[in-house]
């Protein structure tokens, strides 16, 4: 390399033209301005984004039938997935992959009995407060819920939970679910078998569901329900939880209550991930369009900005481009993050909901903020 | 809302499916009462409203009154009403068959659709056709009557590859399994 | 279900009413009016496409590491493939899966000691005239042609052939390929060891390469090969093969030959796979666009309908969507397919030129069909 | 096309790369010579002509007429004059550096690029770096001087994912090597 020394780097060019060594990155501590933007059907991965720079800062590796969750003090990103030895064929293989999350270096797998093969979804894979036990959904097509030890790395117990599904933890308790007969199962584990207890029945679930991509937070153990129709509930979650009573997120924002009669033309909730809660103020974000009853998946047209200690809807923001998928950061300055058909993420100010970034080819699946699951 | 009738098949299903002990268990787990096929299982489906049926244009859905019966590669036929995913009709199999090559799964969730010709609604069994990549043509994603997670036998993100010897998704069916009454 | 009996089919409906079985259907015999059409980076699978009818057939499994080949005689398709245990991780697993072409189904898997990992190319993996043998091309990164007998479905001997890819088979002798020193190397397998020679050289690699997605006609033995200038050769091949004169298909459409000059901008040809040939009548398809040299992958703005026997531009086509790959087949009333960066199908005929059908979402690979690799 | 000087840089790469006999065998087997960066292997790069670089803007490619050097995110930055895939700078990576959670290839494609603000041609490793899923962000493909398979060293197809835990493409960096000549 004597005969061939390079020139110092001329201005403007970032990178200079000394000869490089190649090396690998490593990630900032992970921070709440971040989203984890699941790719869609096609495209694998969970594609890191910076909300302030618009950035990729990375990718977690998440195959299709995978379920990304994080753990509550930020030391370790798990993704619970299944995959086959033979991409179509071959062995079985169902596990949560524990990734360090500032090498993103893959640190364990721990094996799992089964899961549910679904498209990403919330709600399958939740974790206790303490960041010790994690909790995931089968389905085989009987249901139940492996009960893992995170610490330890290793598959515990199997909770058959018939009729039920979509989970949340419940501090000192174990977890809970929503069930097909309207009830909140919640699971105990202190003790030798676990002890389902049922709710009274508060929803009908073939008349108007509660969307199962519900939200839960865990600083004050309240899950927020919302069905079809538009009804909004909150749960204080525990031993034995105490539902609130329901009202209209149409009706809060000064329309007349969503039916489930054809032809009646309202503003309904629909999407994937439609909902986002922005804790520290009680500030629900919903995904809502024009339409009829039964069209649940339909994306949304705008955001609808609802209050949930006045049941006030403060604001509609209209989107320029429909989303499936919306979510939150944690901070006091909230960024919102939303995905769509397009494949594009768009992230927005969550309190001027100016546009920030549109970043594309990121994929449409769902997102995960810190402190947002 | 699916007020169809569903007595008359449980009997029937519990005989053919005694000699099948693994796809038993699953299903008495459930403990629910059993909708079948004359000649496979589906998943118990929670006994709906008896409610008597309302079949005018009023009373139907966006997707009923603007369903047609003529041709099973378009979304909007009339037994695609909770379909989600490839339409097995353009991918080399068709409304009730699997393209070569892919397997049917022997459980499926399931829809109930009402015939424009007729009016009445019929049973639809939405079977995955299981084994190869994607087949990626006529993505249709209808939700009537559809809900979520804790009901899955009327939830269509659910895999149904149940059964079969691989679990790879490529495309979805539309089974008649009968008169829903 | 006594109490549930259908009403007869009302007439329009091509389904009817009656309870129903499911079932899985069959092919009809390998036609030459099919295209085996290649999905993209992101799509997995290659779809059977009726070239008359514009439907799918059916998919045949391919990974993105995967080489498809159809057997001369129809009787089976290959598929050569790596794949990994863990998708991103574990066991490397080279092999040729070996399918049914009337069920699709699996019949074998044929493991190889390695392959070349690269995106879907013509030419990594070709099957002697009698059927009977494969040639796998590897690349590890030393270039080595793994020889697999199908007959027995079993791996032979590996060949190492360095400097030189992109197979032909050659009948009664073993298989061909090119080098970068600009020959052919024929490698004859009736011996004991492999017996390696190489022609004159002919073209020179770096500065005006061949295309290494030539075509081989296994009725006349003959390659037809294309440099990124323009300057189309045949080789008759052999034990010792016989390589034709170069000339410029941009003179032989009546322009000025192409050249490597900057600044020179020339109708070039472009693409993956940027050639075709309908056998019978010695009519080659090429891919052609406007620009300077080393544009040798972009998409072609025209086919240009080449007569072999009399070397002129018979006809330029025009094509409304830009092409990559394109593909013809081999009956008397030939259809083209083309695939491009939108990921759809064009069929068009091959005569008239007149386009008969657009398929979308197929994925934008490369093409296969019977008679035509 | 390729005249960049290798001889200066051959000797000092064998001599590293005497205790790495599993890489060497590969290398050897290729028998043309070595080209190398200081501190990583290339695949060889046969010799090509010694002609005389002609810089002028009538000498210079489409894309070197073209290039820039401020902004490596962009397909047009200079390095990239024959790079396929996706800038790991867009990745959580940089222009010579791999996003956390991925490893570079120990070998490479390369490319002879010229700098707009000096004149100069330089030897660019484009070094894939593997280990998870595609990225999928600033999907480039430029061919300057890039050839087929029959030369893989200049060929921009091919996924240099050798020596690395995992196979996997996720992006490609465009690492400085030296000037050309």
């Amino acid at each position: 390399m004597a005969s061939a020394q390079p020139a110092a780097a001329p201005s403007g060019d970032p990178n200079g033209l000394q000869p490089e060594e190649a090396y690998t990155h490593k990630l900032p501590p992970l921070s709440q301005r971040w989203g984890f933007v699941r790719g869609g059907w096609e495209s694998g991965g969970t594609r890191i984004l910076d909300g302030d720079s618009g950035k990729m800062l990375g990718l977690v590796q998440t195959t299709r039938w995978s379920d990304l969750a994080l753990d509550p003090a930020g030391k370790a990103i798990y993704v619970a997935e299944t995959i086959w030895s033979k991409i179509n064929r071959g062995t079985r293989q169902d596990y949560i992959a524990v990734y360090d999350p500032v090498t993103l270096a893959l640190l364990s797998e721990i094996p799992l009995p089964g899961r549910l093969i679904i498209g990403a979804m919330k709600n399958n894979f939740v974790i206790s407060d303490d960041g010790k036990t994690g909790f995931v959904y089968n389905f085989s097509p009987a249901s139940s819920v492996n009960v893992v030890d995170l610490e330890k790395r290793k598959m515990g117990r199997v909770v058959e939970l018939p009729g039920c599904a979509s989970l949340m933890p419940v501090a000192g308790v174990g977890f809970a679910s929503l069930c097909s007969d309207g009830t909140i199962a919640t699971v105990a584990l202190a003790g030798k078998a676990p002890v389902i207890t049922h709710s009274q029945p508060f929803f009908k679930a073939a008349e108007d569901p509660i969307f199962d991509s519900y939200i839960y937070d865990r600083g004050t153990g309240t899950a927020v329900f919302l069905t079809y129709t538009g009804l909004i509930r909150t749960a204080k979650m525990g031993a034995a939880p105490t539902v609130g009573e329901a009202w209209s997120i149409q009706a809060a924002a000064g329309l007349r209550p969503g039916d489930t009669r054809p032809l009646d033309i309202n503003w309904m909730p629909g999407g994937r991930q439609l909902m986002a809660l922005h804790r520290k103020t009680g500030t629900l974000y919903v995904l809502m369009h024009r339409g009829e009853y039964w069209t649940q998946k339909e994306d949304g047209e705008e955001i609808w900005v609802v209050d949930l200690a006045s049941r006030k809807v403060k604001k509609r923001v209209p989107l320029k481009v429909r989303a499936s998928n919306l979510e939150v950061t944690q901070d006091d300055k909230p960024l919102l993050f939303m995905t769509g058909d397009e494949g594009a993420t768009i992230i927005m100010d969550g309190t001027s909901f100016e546009q920030k970034h549109k970043v594309e080819r990121t994929g449409g699946g769902i997102i995960a903020t810190v402190g947002g699951e | 809302m699916s007020g169809f009738d569903l007595d008359g098949m449980g009997e029937r299903l519990l005989r053919r499916m005694a000699g099948n002990s693994s796809r038993r268990s699953f299903l008495t787990k459930l403990g629910a009462t059993i909708v079948a096929a004359p000649v496979f299982p589906l998943l118990p489906v929670s006994r709906a409203r008896a409610a008597k049926p309302d079949r005018s244009p009023e009373a139907k859905t966006e997707f009923a009154r603007n369903a047609q019966t003529k041709d099973d590669t378009k979304c909007n036929y009339w037994r695609y009403c909770a379909i989600d995913g490839s339409l097995c009709s353009c991918c080399g199999g068709g409304v009730a068959s699997c393209p070569a090559g892919t397997e049917p799964s022997p459980v499926s969730w399931v829809g109930t659709c009402i015939n424009p010709d007729d009016g009445n609604a019929y049973l639809i069994a939405y079977r995955d056709c299981c084994g190869k990549a994607g087949c990626g043509q006529c993505g249709c994603d209808n939700t009537d009557r559809e809900t979520q997670l804790y009901m899955p036998q009327l939830n269509n993100n659910v895999i149904w590859c149940f059964g079969t010897s691989s679990m790879e998704y490529h495309c979805s069916t539309a089974v008649m399994v009968g008169k829903a009454q």
